[in-house]
């Protein structure tokens, strides 16, 4: 029970977030109201015996990803995007393309027969496991992946004649 | 694979040297030039050990090399030269050789244009020595492609009138720039290709064949069924190629825009690609299908040879009137070849030869001509052989030969033509083709005085002057070569003999 | 046979020196001494070769090589034949070629070395056509060697390649005869598909052969309507119209006739027509040769009539006497041309007009141009009084009187318009021109003496001939050769009292040569090249860049206009994409949905 | 009762797609798009994780894993042109970023 409640307030709290990231008028807000969305996030991650995946995603989301918007939000700001985050084109078409989506999706997940199954518990141990076992060569690739981005953002949005 | 691989070795050095001159500074021209020349006489020095090597008493299928690219699909490198092979690897080494010297005086980003020119010209040679089908389009799409680029940056455009139903097309395509020549050439190559390529995955399929390899489609034998549309696809696919009526339009344009030495290579071992294809792997795969084509075959190529004559007739440019000569001689190569005759055969493989050299000669001179009189039209010309003597004569052999004169290779291949078609019944394609002999006569002869005979050279061509140079190796080499093979055929027609024997018996022996 | 070959060999080599190391070709003279004497060479083991060779019957002698093989068979040779048709042929060729070469050393002693040179490269090169074809093993080699005797006569009647009028005569000398050639090809290979090979001794040929073969007869022996180009012809130097065009390269015809007789000889109906279109010929140009003005003109036109009369003769469907009037013909004609050559050496100019009394000044060409006319007129005891008498027999012996008629009508009017020639020439009073005018050196008039010595002799070896070419002749007077005589001694009695002594002004030029004059056949044919082939081709060039090519063009240009509204859909907005991806993503879904839950 | 099941993640996590989804289409200003996909890319990690949870594989965390650090690389170079394009056209509304236009 206790599980639940813990569930829809987790879920208000993610979709409400969410529903404001898109909706919001300043930029700021946006990325703020993002962030509540993924602590939210992380919270149903704790909810799924996650509790890696939720610290990884408080500290690097929230804590990265979230500075790294704001960063550029300000930077743009002052290169010159004039245009303000609440001006939003044809909602009523994308509203439609958005619901059906998500409609369609939920509609799959209700009527698809899915296993409510037990839950499993799954130890951190576990995906240590995984992640240094099987995927050891992928998980290496993304690491150079993450370098290589980070050097291309840095060739991407350095100025010329700096 | 026993012995030296010299078909190898024909086929890739130039692809060697291509890739060697991308070492070469663009400066040193001296280097890229011998270099170049270097290669193409390796080629040509390979291909006539491989015509000793060729046991002509043994025949068939010589000189075998075979090394497995793609076995699970069947894809070999399965090289081999039959006679017909041996006959056009040597048409294409020489004429590579001659025409990499007659492009010796380029200055235009030369570097570029031989790399180009090496590349394609191992296609050329891949084409006439590959026994897997796979290979053989690869290396058929290697010799089309450079041509886009070489006409489309070392080409000359022309002005083009604005006539006829569709002149409102003109501006919109940019008819008659050396752009659109290219692409156009280009597009309909192409087009002929997808044909090709579809027809040769539906004789492998057909056949069941395990490989590409064409002994072992043609062991296994097409279906009549698949025969029946395959051949008109491979027909119009490599007739594209060959000039074949009414897709021979790419022809004029393309030869007239292209610098000399792609003209030379182009009309006289290109088109010969197209021509080779449809005997080689359309009727020889598919003899069924052609013995039930071949009425449309040669009705077409009757109008390729008396059409094609016509044009050349009808035209003043000095390039458009060699292009149009190209559409009609190759049209006496597919008249030939609809005989199903051992003449017609014989006299189409040989016309092949002999017209790659004639014309491979003729776009040297045009290109001499052109070179120092800027300007293509012959009836403002006059009185040229004062001062370019060497260029006349060289002209007048190369028109000799175009129109039959013994003692000529065109006449040894022209006249074998005319044997297979009456000998197959036909009298209107002999017939045809003998007119179409006379009205090269005709149009040949009233170039040739208008350009060298007569009072002149008018003042306006004061940059006039005879062939210098390396210039005169590539004369000399053509123009000899079309006596020696004119007066002693049994040169080549040896080795000609032997693959139309070898070819023809899947036809089950028809004669 | 090995003094044939050498009659061939040596000229060939006489070629290629001169072809190919150009110093020596553009010193002029040492050129043509090498290209003279390789003549005389070739003069000398021809006779040699005559003594030696089998009469026509007897097995002839043979050395050949295989030349063009099909499906591992020999299908044609290469090579020598010599027997009682090629021997005494071969003699003719190198006997007047000889001639032409020496008498050339002076009448081309002007022309500028590297001319000269070439001049004379193309002489050894016509020999070696000319006894290539005379001596051919095969009908394929024969007609190799026939194309290659066009090759010289084109490259000599151009010459003057400067001159814009040679230019055109040389051109077109090769459109009309390779027209005609049509003909000769198909007639060589319908004899291929035929006998399997090219022999003309094959029993298989059906006449069509022969018919076809006689197509390019008419066009190289300049029949009509396909004479047209020889008059033309003329604009060559003149030692060269003597050679090709009077001599030998035209009676190539005639001489194909004859060496293909087997094939012709049953061919009745071909034969007859061969009677007419020769009587016509010989009519037509005779006829023409008595309103021209030029002195070249009338020996062309001469020539022609003469041919006609060759080809007549032989549609009589006995080869002797064509192929004795030919032989005798090549030194009179030949003759004839070197004396007009030593003329226009004297006056520089062809026409009659600008000559005259010449024959105070120029004794020696006066008496051997005489001959020369007396020879072609049938005066009785020179050579041409022999063949023609042979020959207008043999037609009456075929009961062919139409062509007899018209060839009994030519044979006066021949002695006529040669009597008007030879007297307006050399007799009368000189013109302006004519008065500095002198004698031609002795380098030019020793060949003609040579050629009038054959010109009145030959004829007295008709029956060695007869022998050697297996129709055995003796000389007999018949009605029909009585008629001949006196109807050409008639007309060259009147020729002479007319132009001689300036008698019967009432008998001018007949008004048929006025006919004549307007030249309808050449005026055929220059209207069906400019009004018939070229705008046909023209038409032909139009449709293919306009409507063929164009069709081709409009392919690109309905890609392009597709293009244009296919881009429209690509707005360039991301929005617009993402929609498309969206939605397409939801219909994908979808579909998998339902179709995953109904299933 | 049963804690929340599968569905109930799936649920919430399609809901959070769909209005992510939404961000993407409907907003003009190139940041507030950016920020729309992580949304989304959050969405699908959640169910990624809630695949694996009842899946019982740790897979699915080591690929939500992977998801996550994906996201970040993809922020941190779309961020990056955010700022480049803004430096270029002065402006960030898609709408006027039309060079694709055929």
């Amino acid at each position: 029970m206790i599980d639940w409640v813990l569930f829809v307030v987790l879920a208000l709290v993610t979709l409400g977030g969410a529903l404001k990231v898109v909706s919001a008028e300043d930029l700021v807000h946006v990325v703020l109201w993002l962030a509540v969305t993924l602590l939210g996030t992380a919270g149903f991650y704790a909810m799924l015996d996650a509790g890696f995946l939720a610290a990884i995603q408080v500290l690097l989301y929230t804590g990265g990803v979230i500075t790294l918007m704001l960063f550029a939000v300000l930077l743009v700001r002052r290169e010159g995007g004039h245009i303000p985050a609440g001006g939003v084109a044809e909602p009523a078409r994308a509203g439609v393309v958005a619901l059906a989506t998500a409609a369609l999706s939920g509609f799959a997940i209700v009527r698809g027969g899915l296993l409510e199954g037990e839950a499993y518990r799954l130890e951190p141990k576990a995906l240590g496991q995984v992640l240094l076992g099987p995927l050891a060569l992928p998980f290496e690739a993304l690491s150079v992946l993450l370098l290589a981005a980070m050097v291309g953002a840095i060739v991407l949005a350095r100025r010329k004649d700096a | 694979m026993n012995g030296f691989p010299w078909l190898a070795l024909t086929v890739l050095a130039p692809l060697v040297a291509g890739v060697a001159l991308l070492a070469v500074p663009a400066q040193s021209r001296g280097t890229v030039r011998v270099v170049s020349v270097f290669s193409t006489l390796v080629s040509l020095v390979a291909s006539v050990k491989v015509a000793l090597a060729y046991d002509l008493a043994a025949g068939g299928v010589q000189l075998r090399e075979s090394l497995p690219l793609l076995p699970s699909v069947g894809i070999g490198w399965e090289l081999g030269v039959d006679g017909w092979g041996v006959t056009l690897l040597l048409l294409t080494a020489i004429t590579i050789f001659a025409g990499a010297c007659a492009t010796w005086t380029l200055e235009d980003r030369d570097k570029d244009f031989y790399i180009l020119l090496l590349v394609l010209v191992a296609g050329v040679f891949g084409v006439f020595v590959s026994l897997d089908l796979f290979l053989f389009f690869l290396f058929y799409e290697i010799a089309v492609l450079p041509m886009y680029l070489l006409i489309a940056i070392w080409g000359s455009s022309k002005e083009v009138k604005r006539l006829g139903p569709f002149a409102f097309l003109w501006d919109r395509l940019d008819v008659g720039g050396r752009e659109y020549a290219a692409m156009k050439l280009t597009l309909m190559l192409l087009i002929g290709s997808a044909a090709i390529l579809v027809g040769m995955f539906a004789m492998v399929q057909g056949s069941g064949s395990s490989s590409f390899n064409m002994l072992e489609i043609a062991e296994r034998g097409v279906p009549e069924s698949v025969q029946l549309w395959v051949f008109p696809a491979l027909w119009l696919g490599f007739g594209t190629l060959a000039g074949v009526f009414p897709f021979h339009t790419w022809s004029p344009d393309g030869h007239a825009s292209a610098p000399t030495a792609v003209s030379m290579l182009h009309a006289g071992v290109l088109m010969k690609l197209g021509a080779f294809g449809v005997m080689r792997v359309g009727m020889v795969l598919c003899p069924e299908a052609t013995v039930t084509w071949a009425p449309l075959v040669g009705a077409v190529a009757v109008i390729n040879v008396v059409y094609g004559a016509l044009g050349a007739a009808s035209q003043s440019d000095l390039k458009y009137i060699v292009a149009y000569s190209s559409v009609s001689h190759m049209g006496v190569v597919m008249l030939g070849a609809a005989t199903l005759t051992p003449e017609g055969w014989n006299g189409a493989v040989y016309q092949m030869f002999a017209h790659g050299l004639m014309t491979g000669l003729l776009f040297a001179l045009v290109g001499l001509i052109y070179g120092r009189a800027h300007d293509r039209e012959i009836f403002g010309m006059g009185g040229f052989a004062k001062v370019m003597p060497g260029v006349a004569v060289f002209f007048t052999l190369a028109g000799l030969s175009s129109l039959g004169m013994p003692g000529f290779a065109g006449f040894i291949a022209e006249f074998q033509v005319f044997m297979g078609a009456l000998a197959a019944g036909h009298w209107v394609w002999a017939l045809a083709g003998i007119v179409g002999a006379w009205i090269t006569a005709v149009y040949v002869l009233r170039a040739t005085r208008a350009i060298f005979w007569g009072e002149g050279p008018p003042a306006r061509f004061h940059e006039l002057s005879d062939a210098k140079g390396v210039e005169w190796v590539a004369l000399v080499v053509l123009g000899t070569c079309l006596l020696v093979f004119g007066l002693w055929p049994r040169l080549l027609l040896d080795y000609i003999d032997v693959g139309t024997l070898q070819h023809l018996a899947a036809f089950g022996g028809a004669s | 046979m090995s003094y044939a070959i050498l009659a061939i060999v040596v000229p060939a080599a006489s070629f290629l020196v001169l072809a190919l190391v150009w110093p020596l070709r553009h010193t002029g003279r040492p050129a043509a001494w090498l290209s003279t004497a390789a003549a005389l060479v070739s003069l000398a083991c021809a006779v040699l070769a005559l003594g030696e060779a089998p009469a026509m019957g007897a097995p002839p002698e043979l050395l050949t090589w295989p030349w063009l093989v099909r499906g591992g068979e020999v299908i044609a040779d290469v090579g020598f034949r010599l027997d009682g048709v090629s021997a005494p042929m071969l003699v003719v060729v190198t006997f007047v070629a000889a001639c032409v070469q020496v008498y050339s050393l002076g009448y081309m002693a002007e022309e500028p070395p590297a001319a000269l040179g070439r001049y004379y490269t193309w002489h050894s090169l016509f020999i070696v056509a000319m006894g290539g074809l005379v001596i051919a093993p095969n009908l394929l080699q024969l007609v190799a060697g026939w194309e290659l005797v066009g090759l010289c006569s084109y490259l000599l009647i151009g010459f003057y390649w400067r001159k814009p009028s040679a230019g055109k005569a040389a051109v077109k000398a090769v459109w009309v005869t390779r027209f005609a050639d049509i003909g000769l090809m198909l007639g060589l290979v319908l004899l291929y598909v035929q006998t399997g090979g090219f022999s003309w001794e094959a029993q298989a040929a059906t006449s069509a052969v022969a018919a076809f073969l006689f197509l390019g007869v008419m066009g190289k022996s300049a029949q009509v309507p396909l004479h047209v180009w020889l008059p033309d012809a003329m604009e060559g130097p003149t030692p060269v119209s003597a050679l090709l065009h009077a001599a030998t390269m035209v009676a190539a015809g005639v001489f194909l006739v004859v060496r293909c007789w087997p094939l012709f000889e049953h061919a009745d109906t071909l034969l007859l027509a061969m009677s007419w279109i020769g009587a016509i010929t010989a009519l037509v140009a005779a006829v023409t040769a008595t309103v021209q003005t030029d002195i070249k003109k009338i020996l062309a036109y001469s020539t022609c009539s003469q041919l006609g009369y060759m080809v007549a003769g032989l549609g009589s469907g006995e080869m002797l006497g064509g192929y004795f009037h030919l032989t005798t013909h090549a030194f009179f004609k030949a003759l004839l041309f070197l004396g007009a050559g030593s003329v226009i050496h004297a006056v520089h100019s062809n026409e009659l007009g600008d000559m005259g009394g010449l024959g105070r000044k120029t004794r020696t060409t006066m008496v051997l141009f005489g001959i020369g006319t007396f020879a072609l007129a049938g005066l009785p005891g020179l050579s041409g009084f022999f063949s023609k008498d042979l020959l207008l027999e043999q037609v009456a012996h075929a009961g062919q009187y139409g062509p007899l008629a018209i060839l009994l009508f030519v044979a006066g009017l021949t002695p006529f318009y040669m009597m008007r020639a030879w007297c307006l020439a050399f007799l009368g009073e000189p013109s302006p021109k004519a008065a500095h005018a002198h004698e031609s050196p002795a380098v030019m008039l020793a060949p003609m003496a040579a050629l009038a010595v054959l010109a009145v002799g030959l004829g007295y070896a008709g029956g060695p001939f007869g022998a050697m070419v297996g129709e055995p002749y003796t000389f007999h007077l018949t009605p029909v050769g009585i008629i001949a005589t006196v109807v050409g001694l008639s007309g060259l009695g009147l020729g002479y009292a007319k132009y001689g002594l300036g008698k019967l002004q009432g008998l001018e030029v007949p008004a048929l040569a006025a006919v004549v004059r307007a030249a309808p056949v050449d005026t055929f044919w220059a209207q069906a090249w400019s009004r018939g082939l070229l705008p046909f081709a023209k038409a032909i060039g139009w449709f293919d860049r306009y409507v063929v090519d164009a069709l081709v063009n409009l392919t690109g240009w309905v890609a392009i206009v597709a293009a244009e509204r296919a881009r429209t859909i690509q707005t360039g907005r991301a929005r617009d994409y993402l929609y498309a991806v969206a939605l397409g993503a939801v219909v994908v879904a979808a579909a998998g949905t339902i179709g995953g839950i109904s299933s | 009762m049963m804690g929340p099941g599968l569905s109930a993640y799936l649920l919430v996590a399609a809901a959070m797609f769909g209005v992510g989804l939404y961000g993407v289409l409907s907003r003009r200003n190139l940041v507030a798009i950016v920020v729309s996909v992580e949304l989304m890319a959050n969405a699908a990690n959640l169910n990624l994780v809630a695949f694996s949870r009842f899946g019982g594989h740790p897979w699915g965390q080591a690929l939500a894993l992977f998801g996550l650090a994906l996201t970040v690389a993809e922020v941190v170079v779309g961020l990056a042109l955010v700022v480049l394009a803004a430096r270029s056209h002065t402006s960030l509304d898609v709408d006027a970023m039309s060079s694709l236009k055929g």
